[in-house]
């Protein structure tokens, strides 16, 4: 029996220690960290090399047309735009210094910030710009592409691009067009592949910083561009980028003060308690974090969800409040329209459908469907519990969920191309111009969430209302998005969940407006770090 | 099989009387069992003078071979030395560490010991060279190619053919017969004193098995070493040993020497073994008469003689004393049993 | 000998022709279209053009009927070329180079650790049986048996990594540029990768060791008066080396099959967290080339096991 | 007068030859730890039998807001997980699925390796070469990835889903442990001469394999169940690690040592209980495999 008695014994030493290493009151031994000091006062101090770790990497550095999400942010440090976002939405000037829209002969025309070179000592000029707009138009990746009917370069700093139409959505969309230099693209290789597969990992733009090393799934270096158009900027000596796919292993390397920022950090728990051990999370002004909504398979007629009291029982059955709070520890915003509060296109007081069960079995006994039916929400590992949760709640109402986990390969197939049936629990980015809604789920072709989902005709009515060229950009356009905004409410067009919290956690020595701007844009060049 | 130089001179010495070389006094080992305690060895006294022959005979479980084993304290768990001395050169063996440096100097050196299944006892993934090259290393403190010559050499005399060629082969590339006059030539390499041989021809055929005596004997002769013959086989001792131990149940019942005991064996369960093998200064018709019964388990023995449940002899004594001791008969022969058995020596009652 | 090792590596043939119809197939089950995965993953905000996808389709020679894709396949191998991955639009081959060593290095290391430590411990408990060291050891085997790889290394990342900070916690640096980083870098998805070697050497270590001690020879060399480290070392450990060394055939592939897990948590760009990807995201390339080349691997072990067993026992060698 | 001492005498009789069943069973029970480890099999046995019975909580209904992640202790003995379930209920149901997992893998992968394994060894020549080939290409494949690809195949087709998926890919990638188990076993057999005799005695080759050389393969074929029994549970958890485990809200030993890992600051009992249980598990099964060893090999008897 000692035998056996020793066996625990043993398993209990092999986990006490362990186990004392990880209770999360436990002293920690980082850094010491200086409390949190408002960057506003704070004086900039040059140098440092700042470590980050993130739980996606790039594929793709240096060539535009084929960049994701992901490519495009982290090539922010090395490649710029025309214009970008600010705090609240407005687009900026980066490269260009201003533009001119002429409804009448449609024209955009753009005023290039002049003194500008690429880091290989190349000139910007409207010659590179020109360039770069053909590159994407080639690659087929342009948005909205159609509309450009020819491109003109009218002087040495104007660019002037023809269209066949105007939307004020396009100034977002060709602005946001990331430059690199021509003349290192075209002496990459002999023929166009040859290019591009140099471009793909190397990266040569305007940016504060210049990509020194690329090794793929690993890291990426930047080092500071000592000439950038801004004048005593950047701070930083460099950056180093890691790929640290385990959100736990992330969290312990920023407790243990081996990484300085850790960005597209999305496990909740692991933030607050960095938080709590005195690091600063970023969670950004405006929007960051994801739309949670499940998208219906409405347009299949003999779907049960084609019915409207179906997809209302569905809302009225589930307790959004409850789970965010539950999955996001209080981080997380319920939501109950197809709009956050941080949003413009918000609609104040509009709660159509607030949890209640009782109601929900009246809707489907409306519909037909007293006993229940079965249904299966696809959706992807990550979010395992927000299905278990979902599943709880419909099987309250008789609805029978069976969950369909999908590998991502699968998921976004089905969410981009081929469809799925019945539900499936989607993540979108939120635009503070409450551009999205156009872009995920506003007509064809721009959308691409469109799959199976019906909209009604008053809704897309008001959608191509929001984009007439007589707005001059989305905030003039606002009231009829708010308009499109309660007509998906009335006709429970999507179940919108929750937005989720996705941020930048940061030493406390380190100053930087990661994600502050919607989640999407980052000023690497004012990033700054204290001695530590 | 060539005949070893010096063998004819062997029966004129014999009448001198040796030194004394070993002793062993009232050896006990018990091994402890699901089933109780078994008293494998009982108290058992003998002794061995140099250059002696002698023969330990008992039936299969009678504790001859584990006798041996405790003299060279090769006893494993669940087995256990209990008591009695092993007193060799004038030191108690069992005094000694079992694996202390001065039982290892004497294993092998001093008293080496040859197992019964020749197919088992060489490691089978080491050649012989290595196998025999080992002690004469490790005990005479030769260098690996001195230890090879005389390697090669003792494989010689041990007459395996063409020794130099075959040294470096494996156990497995050996008969059984072969393989045991390896285990010979390896337990005589350091010239030891005794060599206890464990059955050592039980698992051999009956032509290997007279060669293999024959040799063990010239063996022992040139080397100036005392054998112990371990068997259940008396024709085995027969013609070669001075002295005869016979055991059971894990005691000596009769000692004597070669005619004493095959001459005029005093001891019941002697007399019934000589009655079960055939003989040749015999005329025909003789039956051979099987000793009945079973021999005893050892766990719970009874305090009296072992043998009375199958003994033809026995009278009122045997029941009421205990196992009775060795009683001195004459000269060196000596047995443990109230009966006389002299006069009945022809005819047992039959059953 | 060399028939013995010509006619397994003709089998080794047969199965690794075996091994590449299996996955080529078993791939092509999966229903999704890797271009449009591909697509799907990387498209900025706009759908893609059709003619565009299909000219990717073609670029991938998925356009041609199954059996032409496999044939190329297999044609490019013998070439050396093992095709274009989809998503890294890089060669598989310098895909290959770039990552596998990594894998190997801590295959390597893992099972050298799991052998050198399991057949001590094995040794040790069966030597001194009973005795404290078996009592401690032994059940610790189970929980080598039993702990799930990522939870040990998380385990360990928290407690030698955070509490203590004495290992890196994550990342790999090839030991030629810096070797003493890269050994502390190892250390801890080594120990995870090798502890179930470890444990399973050590137990079957244990058993052929206590079989062993029973047998004659053994009695024999105590018999010459060997000492108790000639007798383990030089008689015992040889032939109860003979089961463990089957175990090492089976050990590679559960180390390769670890290292998937033990490079996600350890942020090791090995193979292991390229195939899971490549497996998710269709690259069938991929996925292919990295299966391919793990059975060459447990088809090399697998046979220098068996080789070893000649050296190990005679009795094969000439049986 | 001599036969009445003898009997008053005490000596015993030879022991009588106990029968198969009673020496069976005094061998197994033998061993202190080999009985603790069929006492552990039994309670899970039971646990998972009347999970609903025994479980303090609905293993699936979600906690109120506040009860995210509790540390053990108070009303969840075990504490909670991150949606407020109860963690000592999902782990009773995570015996049945641990259950499941295990011996049904082991009894479809046996049920298809061991019969492959004595014909390829049986038959010998062409037969032999096919099978072990196939089962050498199987081998080749690591476990975990083997069953990674077939759960991602088997998961397309929704023709099984949930636990069934992980069931069935992990049977077919430890087909090839069976089969060389028999296989070796077959070979050895095969030459003794009551293999011959069974033959010459014209029983057919069917009874010969099946009625003959099958129990031989026993004592190795329960080592290989025992062992592997443990290394299905973690290839669970592997899979849930990757993302293709149980279905929500399926409780699963390996799923819960997964959520475990990802709050393991929070709370240490998500993933120390299960990890204690497959400890247990895994051990209890590997002593039981030794116990039926011994029992079933008189040879070995008293001596491991």
């Amino acid at each position: 029996m000692n035998k056996l008695l020793v066996c625990l014994l043993v398993l209990a030493l092999i986990a006490v220690p362990l186990f004392a290493a990880c209770d999360e009151d436990g002293v920690t031994t980082t850094p010491p960290t200086t409390p949190p000091t408002t960057p506003a006062e704070e004086e900039p101090v040059y140098g440092g090399v700042m470590r980050v770790v993130g739980g996606t990497f790039p594929s793709v550095v240096g060539y535009p047309p084929e960049f994701s999400p992901t490519d495009s942010i982290y090539a922010l440090p090395c490649i710029e735009r025309l214009c970008e976002w600010d705090e609240d939405g407005v687009q900026i000037p980066v490269l260009a210094t201003a533009w001119v829209v002429d409804q009448d002969n449609l024209t955009i025309t753009w005023y290039l910030r002049e003194g500008v070179t690429f880091h290989d000592g190349t000139p910007w000029n409207a010659e590179a710009c020109r360039w770069n707009f053909q590159l994407q138009l080639d690659g087929g990746r342009l948005p909205y592409g159609q509309y450009v009917e020819s491109l003109e370069v009218v002087d040495e700093y104007i660019f002037r691009m023809h269209l066949t139409d105007y939307t004020w959505y396009m100034i977002e969309q060709y602005g946001w067009v990331m430059m690199i230099s021509p003349t290192a693209f075209e002496n990459a290789g002999d023929t166009l592949e040859e290019r591009i597969d140099w471009a793909r990992s190397n990266s040569v733009g305007t940016g504060p910083f210049q990509l020194v090393d690329f090794q793929r799934d690993v890291i990426l270096v930047y080092e500071g561009n000592d000439d950038y158009w801004r004048e005593g900027m950047p701070y930083l000596d460099g950056i180093e980028a890691s790929f640290i796919p385990d959100p736990v292993t992330a969290a312990a390397k920023m407790e243990a003060g081996e990484a300085d920022m850790w960005i597209y950090a999305q496990s909740v728990q692991s933030i607050l308690d960095l938080e709590e051990m005195g690091l600063t999370v970023n969670r950004g002004t405006g929007l960051s974090g994801m739309f949670w909504s499940l998208l219906p398979n409405s347009s299949d007629p003999d779907s049960p969800l084609a019915i409207q009291e179906v997809r209302e029982a569905i809302e009225y059955a589930i307790d959004r409040p409850a789970i965010a709070e539950m999955l996001g520890f209080g981080e997380y915003e319920p939501l109950h329209q197809i709009a956050s509060q941080d949003w413009p296109g918000y609609v104040e007081g509009y709660d159509p459908r607030p949890y209640d069960p009782a109601m929900a079995e009246q809707l489907l006994a409306d519909a037909g469907y007293a006993g229940g039916f079965e249904i299966s929400i696809m959706a992807t590992d990550a979010a395992r519990d927000a299905v278990s949760a979902l599943q709880a709640y419909l099987g309250d109402v008789g609805i029978d969920v069976e969950p369909d986990i999908a590998d991502f390969g699968r998921y976004f197939t089905a969410l981009f191309f081929t469809g799925w049936d019945d539900l499936v629990l989607a993540a979108s980015g939120i635009n503070p111009d409450a551009t999205d809604l156009f872009v995920h789920f506003g007509p064809t072709p721009m959308t691409f969430m469109t799959g199976n989902i019906y909209k009604s005709p008053e809704y897309l009515a008001l959608c191509d209302e929001a984009l007439d060229p007589q707005y001059a950009d989305a905030f003039e356009a606002m009231d009829t998005i708010r308009d499109a905004v309660m007509q998906a409410g009335e006709d429970a067009m999507i179940i919108p969940l929750w937005r989720d919290l996705s941020v930048a956690v940061m030493q406390s020595y380190v100053h930087s407006d990661y994600f502050m701007i919607h989640g999407v844009i980052w000023t690497p060049y004012d990033t700054w770090m204290e001695p530590h | 099989m060539p005949s070893i130089p010096g063998s004819e001179a062997y029966s004129s010495d014999k009448e001198k009387s040796m030194a004394e070389l070993l002793k062993v006094e009232n050896l006990k080992t018990q091994f402890h069992t699901e089933g109780g305690v078994v008293k494998a060895v009982d108290g058992i006294s003998y002794h061995i003078d140099e250059r002696e022959i002698i023969g330990l005979v008992g039936e299969s479980g009678c504790g001859k071979s584990v006798s041996q084993l405790s003299v060279m304290q090769l006893i494993s768990t669940p087995g256990e030395i209990v008591g009695g001395e092993v007193i060799f050169e004038g030191q108690d063996l069992l005094k000694y560490k079992t694996h202390g440096p001065e039982m290892r100097s004497v294993r092998g050196a001093k008293i080496a010991m040859i197992f019964q299944e020749p197919m088992t006892s060489l490691n089978p993934v080491l050649t012989i060279n290595q196998q025999l090259t080992e002690m004469l290393e490790l005990h005479l403190g030769m260098s690996k190619k001195v230890a090879r010559e005389r390697a090669i050499e003792l494989l010689g005399m041990v007459g395996i053919p063409s020794a130099h060629n075959r040294i470096d082969d494996y156990p497995h590339q050996f008969s059984g017969g072969m393989r045991q006059r390896v285990m010979i030539a390896m337990a005589l390499s350091c010239s030891p004193k005794i060599l206890i041989a464990d059955e050592p021809t039980t698992a051999l055929d009956v032509t290997t098995q007279a060669q293999l005596l024959e040799l063990m004997k010239d063996m022992v002769e040139r080397f100036k070493a005392s054998l112990v013959i371990v068997t259940h086989n008396l024709g085995v001792v027969a013609r070669y040993a001075q002295r005869i131990y016979i055991m059971y149940a894990g005691r000596i019942v009769e000692e004597g020497t070669i005619k004493d005991i095959f001459g005029k064996p005093r001891h019941p369960y002697t007399i019934g073994l000589l009655k079960c093998i055939p003989r040749l200064d015999e005329e025909e018709g003789r039956k051979l008469v099987p000793i009945e019964g079973l021999p005893p388990n050892l766990i719970n023995m009874p305090p009296t003689c072992a043998f009375l449940p199958r003994c033809s002899y026995k009278v009122e004594r045997c029941f009421q004393e205990p196992w009775p001791p060795l009683k001195r008969l004459h000269d060196r022969h000596y047995i443990s049993c109230y009966a006389n058995t002299e006069e009945k020596t022809g005819e047992p009652t039959e059953r | 000998m060399t028939t013995y090792i010509v006619r397994r590596l003709i089998q080794a043939l047969v199965v690794l022709i075996l091994v590449t119809l299996i996955v080529f197939f078993v791939m092509r089950l999966l229903p999704g279209d890797p271009i449009l995965i591909y697509v799907a993953q990387t498209a900025e905000l706009e759908a893609m053009p059709q003619e565009r996808i299909d000219e990717l389709r073609a670029e991938f020679g998925l356009d041609k009927p199954i059996m032409v894709q496999y044939a190329n396949w297999m044609a490019g191998i013998f070439r050396g070329d093992f095709g274009t991955s989809i998503f890294y639009r890089e060669d598989v081959g310098t895909l290959m180079l770039e990552r596998f060593p990594i894998t190997i290095h801590l295959t390597l290391l893992s099972l050298i650790v799991g052998a050198i430590f399991g057949v001590l411990a094995g040794m040790l408990t069966a030597v001194r049986r009973g005795k404290w060291l078996d009592k401690i050891v032994t059940p610790l085997t189970y929980v080598g048996l039993t702990i799930p790889v990522f939870l040990l290394g998380i385990l360990l990342i928290y407690a030698f990594g955070v509490k203590l900070g004495w290992l890196p916690i994550s990342g790999y640096t090839s030991p030629l540029d810096d070797f003493w980083l890269s050994t502390r870098q190892v250390i801890m998805p080594v120990f995870c990768l090798a502890i179930f070697g470890v444990a399973a050497n050590a137990r079957q270590m244990r058993s052929s060791m206590l079989e062993v001690t029973r047998q004659d020879y053994i009695r024999t060399a105590w018999s010459k008066g060997l000492g108790e480290r000639a007798v383990v070392m030089r008689h015992m450990l040889k032939n109860s080396l003979i089961p463990v060394i089957t175990l090492m055939g089976v050990s590679v592939s559960i180390i390769l099959g670890g290292s998937v897990l033990v490079e996600r948590v350890f942020a090791i760009p090995g193979v292991g967290s390229l195939l899971v990807s490549s497996i998710f995201g269709q690259d069938y390339v991929v996925v292919q080339a990295i299966t391919l080349i793990f059975a060459v691997i447990i088809l090399l072990v697998n046979l220098i096991v068996d080789i070893s067993y000649a050296w190990l026992d005679p009795r094969i060698r000439y049986g | 007068m001599v036969e009445k001492h003898t009997s008053d005498i005490g000596f015993s009789e030879a022991p009588v030859r106990a029968s198969e069943w009673r020496r069976f069973r005094r061998v197994f029970f033998e061993r202190k730890l080999v009985t603790f480890g069929l006492v552990v099999l039994v309670l899970m046995v039971i646990a998972a039998a009347f999970a609903p019975l025994l479980t303090p909580y609905d293993p699936y209904e979600l906690g109120d807001a506040g009860e995210s992640l509790l540390q053990p202790g108070g009303e969840h003995l075990l504490g909670t997980d991150l949606l407020g379930r109860d963690t000592l209920s999902r782990l009773i149901y995570g015996a049945r699925t641990a259950l499941m997992v295990g011996f049904i893998s082991v009894f479809i992968s046996g049920f298809i390796g061991v019969p492959l394994g004595i014909i390829a060894g049986y038959f010998g020549g062409v037969i032999n070469m096919v099978i072990m080939r196939a089962m050498d290409a199987i081998m080749c494949f690591p476990m975990l990835l083997l069953a990674l690809l077939l759960a991602a195949v088997l998961r397309e087709y929704d023709v099984i889903s949930g636990i069934w998926v992980v069931i069935i890919a992990l049977s077919i990638a430890i087909i090839p442990g069976y089969a060389r188990v028999t296989h070796g076993v077959t070979l050895s057999i095969k030459e003794n001469e009551y293999i011959m005799a069974q033959r010459a005695m014209g029983s057919s080759n069917m009874r010969v394999m099946f009625r003959h050389i099958l129990p031989n393969a026993f004592p190795p074929l329960i080592v290989l169940v025992t062992m592997q029994l443990g290394a299905l549970i973690l290839a669970e958890a592997g899979l849930s690690f990757l993302g293709i485990g149980i279905d929500p809200p399926g409780a699963a030993w390996g799923a819960m040592v997964w959520d475990g890992y990802r709050y393991l600051a929070n709370n240490t009992a998500l993933w120390l209980s299960p990890g204690i249980a497959i400890a247990l598990v895994v051990f209890a099964f590997n002593m039981v495999g030794d116990g039926l060893r011994d029992a079933l090999d008189p040879r070995l008897r008293g001596l491991l």
